[in-house]
């Protein structure tokens, strides 16, 4: 709830900052301590409950679940200011207005995260997804960048419009938006509820690039500015998981069999695409983009299995995912050339920049001892509970992922075993501690998950 | 907690080498590491069964109930030895090579040292895997940063080749964690699990082609070879001397107990597999003219022998196999040694291009020939009490088997003998001038041969470490 | 054959053409102009179930503002003559399929064998405004804070994007 | 009694100091070392011999080998009088033989000098342990022990290739013996739980089925072929004298290769009760001696005349083996260990002089210069053709006799076996010695040292008399003094041995009568023909090529098993391995690879493309959820 | 008239606005089948609003208000469409800033 109001006060607030700073880092400090403001308040909200109690009249309502996923975020775009407030900078003369949008879209991301209502869904995801066209077209002079803002939005509205079909045949079926509303219990299920959960699904299953829904992502990913893909690819993606996953946790307990078949197609089909179109990519940010097609593979199986393991697993896929691909990207915002060549001999001129970005490419691989291995295990571990009967679908998914061993391993190589000169832009001591801080905190996940878990409960 | 010493020690070890810059401090960091590691190991191995020092275990990741739990048995005892005495060894033979970035160099072989012993030692199935993984890692770092020429395409090979393995495994331990009785990933949980002969059959070969590349029997050795030869020699000792042994580790502590039944029933099949790849590698070796390739298909041999031997639920191939880890360990480190000497001096590897080098360096002709011998099993040498017993025991497994497999020990001695005479003996060479041992190489050889021999003819003591382990899963090893 | 009836074939008829036509005009002035013609005949619908307040405000929103913004920019871009070069054969057939085909799926998939009946218009007048504000502005006044919100990131992008100027 | 253990300890205390200290030591110290650990080894087995004449066999047992649940392999030695004699041949003919190499190896340096005799006192060491374990473990420790030694004293000289390859061959073909050795442990193993000998034979009879001990000493036999150079494994022995002389002395004439008889001897009770076995024995033994025996008639040099001729004694061993005639086969060891060490001493020392010249075409007239090596060899040739009263008489007598009783016709084939040795054995002194000098002119070679000479001497006497210990019932009755001392070790075989009734002395009579007669008329043709130089260097053709080219054995082998094993191994090394499953490997990542770039082409970029494909997907999930019954 | 005549209705205008959507390529005339498609979407919401309405009015007669949600839902979209609109436009303008050309597949530097 706190996110929700304050994400848009602060946003106002940022315009303002805009209007009265004329420097653009005094408006990044700005943006970051506000952010950081944002973190608390929702930590606040986790501990205390929320600052001004409002009768949502049920359209909203938090649990410890989704403010830990919100807290996660919140960090994340912590770290994510951190790291890339210069690039932010960098990227156009509207930099306050640029950081108000991330914050409306925080706004979004709280809504999307606590809904009960389907109303709020739609309202939801279109705060965040409204802002994000805009951020992607925000390199107007690139014409990559507008592109790519043009794809995304034609493409973005398209599954809107899919998205408000479903709900009008859900409220057709149940005659309320209400979650809590889905009355499948009597047979025979409504058709109408199926086919609106189906479209709802499609929408969604868009807004997370899950193949076949995710032709989007790579161009939209690689025309953005190198920056807000950052942003995109982690914060907004884990934000609409978890609107998905609460779409469907309360719901589709009852028509178990089939969803799960057509998720699991969806899973297959993405881990598949995701990964082996990587395999081949020549530029580095777009192979991050396929990347995070196959990444969101994973994180599907927690809708799946809404189990114990899924909660845990996608709070812990959550973090690791995000902090290895800020870290990630915010090397890759530092490099002259995105390709692979681009990385050659990065080790040598950059020792302490390319550990860092190791440990973030370990943990995208799933590799013990980093982040990525648990979250991964999770994954795995709670389609697994309900018994061996997707074991293809396992067997597929650990196949898919030890091909992404194959391309992010080809970034290390490139940066540690072929000479090249490798040529990075504005590393400072202090971006270079707080790669390493965030690495460090990677292996602190890796080891110890417990860490971040615990926080689940009581 | 002395256990947690024997992961942690390498470990702080690495970090603090990682940190240094001068070479030879690097290496004596190592080198005393090492050494310490050795020392708490021996204790361990003299304290007595049951003692409680002998197991270690906190919690881990309590919401799952995993445990960082370790437990040092027979087995266990074996392959921490092996691997303490190897690094010792190791270190001491390539104290003189020099490396590009000897920091990191070596922080990457203590890191390979502490996730070995974590896999020997690990007794909780997640830990285990987080192990497994992590021994794997600064490997491929280390053949790729280091190795040969094509060294990056070989080590990615081999990286994705055994990690396409593990985490065809690691569904496994999952599944077995579902099936636990108490919802755990502790050993003992896990020898408790009951399966339907249809999830045994999956996940018992899930798990046993994870080992098997790592071992690498046939025929998932297509990795080994080319890795053998363009990784530092140093690394393709750890390689070939303790992380082979990974693999066979494996079968004994997670294979065999947990999958009882099946891995008797299957039991011929693997059996069957491991003999065609003696004869196999035994065959392509002895057609090798690279010294290193001829030195990784004669170990796909060896390994094949031990990995029958482990699958024929008889008692004395059992104990031959616990015994042999060892003696292949040491017996391919010293060959490696002597092999990496040769290649230093005189930048061949061809044997048809070396030869009279007993002219030169007659020391190191001697040990080469001491560990070669050994390495086909002569008798007094170590090699030959292990070969032996596994061969009885394959003999009342099966007669023919047993002969099938015996004729190995003749092709052995085709290659071995064809290698020592191609490599030491003839006209003395003028193209290079080969000095002999220097004295580090003299004393990490003159250590092999020295464990070579009282391991040969007073094998006794190491037959008993293994005997505990024997007890241990006797209830399933021996039917 | 009740007047309403005939009023819902005749609007459904009207609508349904004229959306075809809004996606087969060359030019894209005509297509706003029955994209309108559309709006008319759902709005149309809209009173034939007692939605008359929605019905305004499609009139008022879509058909006045959104379609007059769309004329708007055509007219600035001066797209009104036919340049829009068509899609390969192949493509366009399968998309045109393609199209087809969902419509088919759909029906076919929603068909319930014993559809309940809508009573005729005017039964009622919760449609009508009073009853709209209340609503909005008791239970469903957080959606319509927050879509505040939605406005005012979408003017910022508006301004960010095309400012002139950089 | 006590002592027996150390005597296997004394060669390898001279191995170890000998092969460390081999830069600091002086040939004369290495030399003293050498010979003197041997010497002592050959005092206290004489006391051993005295004590075990008195009756008592001991078992020592040193230390637990492997010990596994029920299966105890301690490390024991066993001495009786079998051990007894073969510690006195082995020592004693092995002490002369040390001395001799002093002399013979001189002109090698010190370290190679050094290096020489530590491989020949290792070789003791492992001889002595083969002879003195007291179970079939130790004793194969030793079985591989010799065969390392004589692989390395084969391929002493290293520098050659040939040598280098004659020694690899000799020690693989003992290998594949070795292996039929250890088939026959293990199936003894499973058989009877242990490998003592003393727990073994105990428990025979008793209910063991006679596959079992019929397999176990098939098994035997193949290692002890492989040892001793019967057929089918005996082509290494002639590459084996690429070794120095006294080696070839030593080991493959006194000692090693007689392992093999020692092993079925020790073993005698098991192959009793194998009557197949028996039999199959006794052929080998006899085809071998037949083949080895022609292809000596045609041989040229002088030590492969010997290395065949040794080939064909072992031989009648096996023949006496597989008659049961256990106490003629190890008599004829030890008489074959006196005259043969003599005879390749004796080759020695002509080689020596003629500067190791070994075609005998080159020889001839030695007799003059080379008076003492030629009185010495006239009697170590009389000895092994086996004319009264030499030892090679006596001993070969006895082998025939037991043959003639078992099966006249084995008899028969001995006696053509025998006159051939006679002939080649003459041929071979007559090219040397007799006739006229046919090498090079201008040098005249002279007799060699003391340390040679006298070892050649002792040995002269020693064949000249050695037989005496066992004169056979027909002249004296129980003068036979090695039966009365062997006979505790067989006493168990003979209760289960088939009895044949001996034949009457007066056959006994006319058989030696006969067949002494056509030996010694062999012996004059021999001389006769040979004596001049035209006979001597003419080129054989027809049987004789075929018999000088040793059958064309070696390249049958080589056909037929070395060429097909290469053949394969560069199959599997070139096809299955690379292009097969490594291609099958890789093949993977390369679908991969390439389904990425296919792949790749759905990202059209183009945004109709992307709705229609998603579109087609909705339609899809519709058809999949409704008309898909779950 | 039974209710599938409007879910019919809905679903065709629907399906015209897909297919507009594939067809054509000026960006605007496939922004506006979009909205084509939301159209679809309000008058399917319209109608089941009505239907639940007079379900509930059989339940209990005095609620008014029942199934009004579905046209606030209807007045939500047309919110979220003017919104939508005035950024797509602003995208299209920015495009035809920089290429002077609304084709769709005109930019087509993104691909595989």
């Amino acid at each position: 709830m706190n996110l929700i109001i304050f994400g848009g006060l602060l946003g106002v607030l940022m315009m303002f900052a805009g209007i009265l700073l004329k420097d653009k880092r005094q408006v990044s400090m700005v943006a970051l301590l506000l952010m950081v403001a944002l973190a608390v308040l929702n930590a606040w909200e986790m501990n205390h409950g929320p600052v001004f109690h409002v009768n949502t009249a049920d359209m909203l309502a938090t649990s410890r679940f989704n403010l830990l996923l919100n807290e996660i975020m919140l960090g994340a775009c912590v770290i994510y200011f951190l790291l890339s407030g210069r690039d932010i900078e960098k990227v156009g003369n509207y930099v306050a207005e640029y950081y108000a949008l991330i914050f409306f879209i925080f706004t979004g991301v709280g809504i999307a995260t606590s809904y009960t209502n389907l109303l709020m869904l739609f309202l939801g995801i279109e705060i965040i997804s409204i802002p994000l066209y805009i951020l992607t077209g925000a390199d107007k002079r690139n014409l990559k960048s507008v592109e790519a803002a043009l794809k995304y939005f034609l493409m973005g509205s398209f599954s809107t419009g899919i998205m408000l079909m479903g709900i009008a045949l859900i409220y057709g079926a149940g005659g309320s938006f209400l979650l809590s509303k889905f009355n499948l219990q009597f047979t025979p299920i409504s058709y109408n509820l199926v086919g609106g959960l189906l479209l709802i699904l499609v929408s969604m299953a868009f807004k997370v690039s899950a193949v076949p829904f995710h032709f989007w992502t790579p161009d939209v990913y690689d025309g953005a500015p190198t920056v807000f893909t950052s942003f995109m690819a982690t914060i907004v993606k884990v934000a609409a998981f978890v609107a998905f996953i609460k779409l469907f946790e309360g719901s589709y307990g009852i028509i178990q069999e089939k969803w799960q078949l057509v998720i699991s197609i969806i899973i297959a089909l993405t881990l598949l695409i995701g990964n082996i179109t990587a395999v081949f990519q020549q530029s580095v940010k777009r192979m991050l983009a396929y990347s995070s097609i196959a990444q969101a593979g994973f994180m599907l199986f927690a809708l799946f299995a809404f189990n114990f393991w899924a909660r845990e697993g996608i709070v812990l896929y959550a973090a690791a995912y995000s902090l290895a691909t800020i870290g990630m990207f915010a090397v890759l915002a530092r490099m002259e050339d995105f390709s692979f060549e681009g990385f050659n001999g990065f080790a040598k001129k950059e020792p302490v920049v390319a550990f860092a970005a190791t440990i973030f490419l370990l943990s995208l691989a799933g590799i013990p001892i980093t982040a990525g291995f648990f979250s991964k295990y999770y994954m795995v571990a709670s389609a697994l509970a309900g018994g061996g009967k997707y074991l293809w679908l396992l067997v597929l998914a650990m196949l898919c992922a030890s091909v992404s061993v194959y391309y992010y391993f080809r970034v290390i190589q490139a940066m540690y075993f072929k000479t090249g000169d490798a040529v990075a832009h504005a590393v400072t001591p202090a971006f270079k501690y707080l790669l390493v801080a965030v690495a460090a905190l990677v292996i602190i996940l890796g080891v110890m998950p417990q860490a971040l878990l615990q926080y689940l409960y009581f | 907690m002395i256990l947690v010493s024997f992961i942690f020690l390498p470990l702080i070890a690495a970090l603090i080498s990682f940190g240094i810059k001068q070479e030879s401090v690097a290496k004596t960091v190592s080198l005393l590491a090492s050494l310490a590691v050795l020392g708490i190991v021996a204790y361990e191995l003299t304290l007595p069964a049951g003692s409680s020092a002998l197991q270690y275990s906190r919690i881990w990741l309590g919401s799952i109930n995993s445990n960082f739990s370790l437990l040092l048995d027979g087995p266990a005892k074996i392959t921490t030895l092996l691997t303490a005495v190897s690094f010792v060894v190791i270190f001491l033979a390539t104290w003189k090579n020099s490396y590009a970035d000897v920091n990191q160099y070596y922080g990457l072989m203590l890191l390979t040292m502490s996730g070995l012993m974590g896999v020997f030692l690990a007794s909780d199935a997640l830990l285990f895997y987080f192990f497994w993984e992590l021994a794997l890692v600064p490997v491929y770092f280390l053949c790729s940063k280091w190795g040969g020429e094509k060294r990056i395409p070989v080590t990615f090979k081999f990286f994705i080749y055994t990690f396409v393995g593990s985490v065809l495994m690691l569904i496994g331990i999952i599944y077995l964690y579902n099936k636990t009785p108490d919802q755990s990933f502790a050993w003992k949980s896990f020898k408790a699990v009951v399966l339907i002969n249809k999830e045994q059959l999956y996940f018992f070969w899930f798990f046993f082609v994870a080992f098997a590349i790592k071992m690498p029997i046939f025929p998932f050795h297509t990795w080994q070879p080319d890795t053998y030869e363009t990784a530092p020699t140093s690394t393709t000792m750890v390689l070939s001397g303790i992380m082979v042994k990974m693999g066979l580790f494996a079968v004994i502590r997670w294979l065999l107990p947990v999958f009882p039944e099946m891995s008797s029933k299957m039991g011929n099949i693997v059996v069957v597999l491991s003999i065609i790849g003696i004869i196999y590698a035994s065959l392509i070796a002895i057609r090798q003219d690279n010294i290193k390739r001829l030195i990784a298909y004669s170990s796909i041999a060896h390994i094949g022998l031990m990995n029958a031997a482990l699958f024929l639920h008889n008692g004395y191939a059992y104990n031959g196999a616990l015994l042999q880890f060892f003696n292949h360990g040491i017996n391919i480190i010293g060959l490696w040694i002597v092999v990496d000497i040769i290649e230093q001096q005189t930048g061949i590897r061809k044997m048809s291009e070396l030869g009279g080098l007993a002219h030169q360096a007659p020391r190191l002709a001697i040990m080469l020939v001491v560990v070669a011998l050994a390495n086909i099993a002569l008798p007094l040498t170590n090699a030959f009490v292990g070969e032996f017993l596994m061969f009885t025991g394959l003999f009342q497994y099966n007669v023919w088997y047993a002969v099938v497999a015996g004729i190995s020990i003749i092709l052995a001695a085709v290659y071995t003998l064809g290698m020592i005479q191609k490599v030491l003996y003839g006209e003395k060479n003028e193209r290079f001038a080969v000095k002999d041992l220097m004295p580090l190489q003299s004393l990490a050889l003159l250590l092999i041969v020295a464990m070579i021999f009282i391991a040969g003819v007073f094998p006794k003591p190491m037959l008993e470490l293994g005997q505990a382990g024997v007890k241990a899963i006797s209830a399933v090893v021996m039917k | 054959m009740n007047i309403s009836l005939i009023a819902f074939w005749f609007l459904s008829a009207l609508a349904v053409f004229s959306s075809l036509m809004v996606i087969t005009r060359k030019n894209p002035v005509y297509s706003v102009l029955y994209l309108i013609l559309t709006f008319f005949a759902i709005s149309g619908h809209y009173i034939l179930m007692n939605a008359q307040f929605l019905a305004i405000v499609n009139l008022i929103v879509y058909a006045g503002a959104i379609m007059v913004l769309f004329l708007f920019v055509l007219m600035l871009m001066n797209l009104n003559k036919e340049t829009e070069q068509q899609k390969n054969k192949y493509l366009l057939w399968s998309s045109a399929i393609a199209g087809g085909m969902l419509m088919i799926v759909l029906i076919a998939a929603l068909d319930t064998p014993y559809p309940q009946m809508l009573e005729k218009p005017g039964a009622g007048n919760f449609g009508m405004i009073q009853n709209l504000g209340k609503a909005l502005f008791t239970e469903y006044v957080v959606p319509f804070e927050l879509s505040s919100i939605l406005f005012l990131s979408a003017m910022v992008g508006a301004v960010v994007i095309s400012k002139k100027g950089d | 009694m006590k002592l027996a253990p150390i005597i296997p300890l004394l060669p390898l205390a001279g191995f170890l100091i000998n092969g460390l200290l081999r830069n600091k030591l002086s040939k004369a110290l290495t030399g003293i070392i050498g010979s003197g650990v041997v010497l002592i080894a050959f005092v206290l087995s004489f006391l051993v011999f005295n004590s075990v004449k008195a009756g008592n066999t001991q078992i020592f047992n040193l230390f637990d080998f492997i010990s596994i649940g029920n299966l105890k392999i301690p490390f024991e030695f066993q001495v009786d009088s079998l051990t007894a004699v073969f510690l006195l041949i082995i020592t004693g003919v092995g002490f002369l033989i040390h001395v001799y190499s002093t002399a013979y190896m001189h002109e090698e340096d010190e370290p190679n000098f050094a290096r020489y005799f530590s491989y020949l006192n290792l070789f003791v060491f492992s001889m002595l342990l083969l002879v003195m374990g007291g179970n079939y473990v130790v004793m194969f420790i030793g079985w591989e022990g010799v065969g390392l030694c004589s692989y390395l004293l084969i391929g002493y000289w290293f520098t050659n290739t040939e040598y280098n390859i004659a020694a690899k061959k000799a020690f693989i073909m003992n290998r594949i013996g070795d292996l039929g050795f250890l088939i026959a442990v293990f199936w003894m193993i499973q058989v009877f739980g242990t490998t003592s000998f003393s727990a073994v034979f105990t428990q025979l009879p008793g209910n063991i089925s006679t596959t079992a001990i019929t397999g176990i000493t098939l098994c035997l036999l193949i290692g002890a072929t492989g040892k001793s150079a019967q057929i089918p494994l005996y082509t290494w022995l002639p590459d084996a004298m690429a070794g120095p002389t006294p080696v070839s002395a030593l080991i493959h004439a006194a000692t090693m290769v007689t392992a093999g008889i020692y092993m079925i001897a020790r073993s005698n009770l098991l192959y009793v009760l194998a009557p197949a076995s028996m039999h199959v024995v006794a052929i080998v033994g006899l085809a071998t001696a037949l083949l080895a025996a022609t292809i000596a008639l045609k041989q040229n040099d002088i030590k492969k005349v010997l290395a065949y001729s040794t080939v064909s004694q072992l031989g009648y061993m096996f023949l006496g083996l597989g008659v049961g005639a256990f106490t003629g086969a190890v008599f004829h060891v030890m008489t074959h260990a006196f005259f043969k060490a003599l005879l390749f001493l004796g080759a020695g020392s002509v080689i020596h002089a003629m500067h190791h010249q070994q075609d005998m075409r080159f020889y001839g007239g030695l007799k003059k210069m080379l008076p003492i090596t030629h009185a010495t060899m006239l009697i170590g040739c009389l000895a092994i053709a086996g004319i009264p009263p030499f030892s090679g008489f006596f001993s070969k007598d006895e082998i025939l006799a037991h043959a003639f009783e078992a099966n006249p016709v084995y008899y028969i084939l001995g006696v053509i076996g025998a006159l051939m040795t006679a002939f080649y054995m003459f041929r071979l002194y007559a090219m040397t010695f007799l006739g006229q000098n046919r090498g090079d002119a201008h040098h005249t070679p002279h007799e060699s040292p003391k340390a040679m000479t006298v070892p050649l001497i002792v040995l002269a006497v020693l064949s000249a008399i050695g037989g005496l210990v066992g004169i056979p019932e027909l002249f004296k009755p129980n003068a036979h003094k090695l039966s009365d001392f062997l006979a505790p070790v067989f006493e168990d075989a003979n209760q289960y041995m088939a009895h044949h009734e001996a034949p009457a002395h007066s056959t006994e009579w006319m058989m030696i009568g006969v067949s002494t007669f056509l030996i010694v008329v062999v012996i004059f043709v021999a001389i006769k023909r040979f004596s001049n130089a035209a006979n001597a260097t003419k080129e054989a053709e027809g049987v004789g090529k075929f018999l000088e080219n040793k059958w064309y054995v070696d390249e049958l082998y080589d056909a037929m098993i070395a060429k097909p094993l290469m053949a394969l191994g560069s199959f599997f090394n070139a096809v299955v391995e690379k292009s097969g499953i490594d291609r099958l490997v890789n093949g993977v990542g390369k679908a991969v690879q390439f389904s990425s770039r296919q792949l790749r082409l759905l990202q059209s970029g183009n945004v109709g493309g992307y709705l229609l494909m998603m579109v087609i997907a909705i339609i899809l999930l519709i058809r999949l959820v409704f008309y898909l019954k779950m | 008239m039974p209710i599938n005549y409007y879910l019919f209705l809905a679903i065709i205008i629907f399906s015209i606005g897909v297919t507009g959507v594939l067809t054509r390529r000026n960006a605007i005339i496939v922004f506006m089948s979009i909205e084509l498609m939301l159209n679809a979407a309000n008058l399917l919401l319209v109608a089941f609003s009505k239907l639940v309405h007079q379900r509930m009015a059989v339940v209990e007669p005095t609620n008014l208000m029942a199934g009004i949600d579905g046209q606030l839902f209807v007045f939500f979209i047309m919110v979220v469409a003017a919104a939508e609109v005035s950024v797509g436009l602003a995208i299209i303008v920015m495009m035809y800033r920089n290429v002077h050309n609304v084709d769709i597949n005109f930019l087509n530097r993104l691909k595989n």
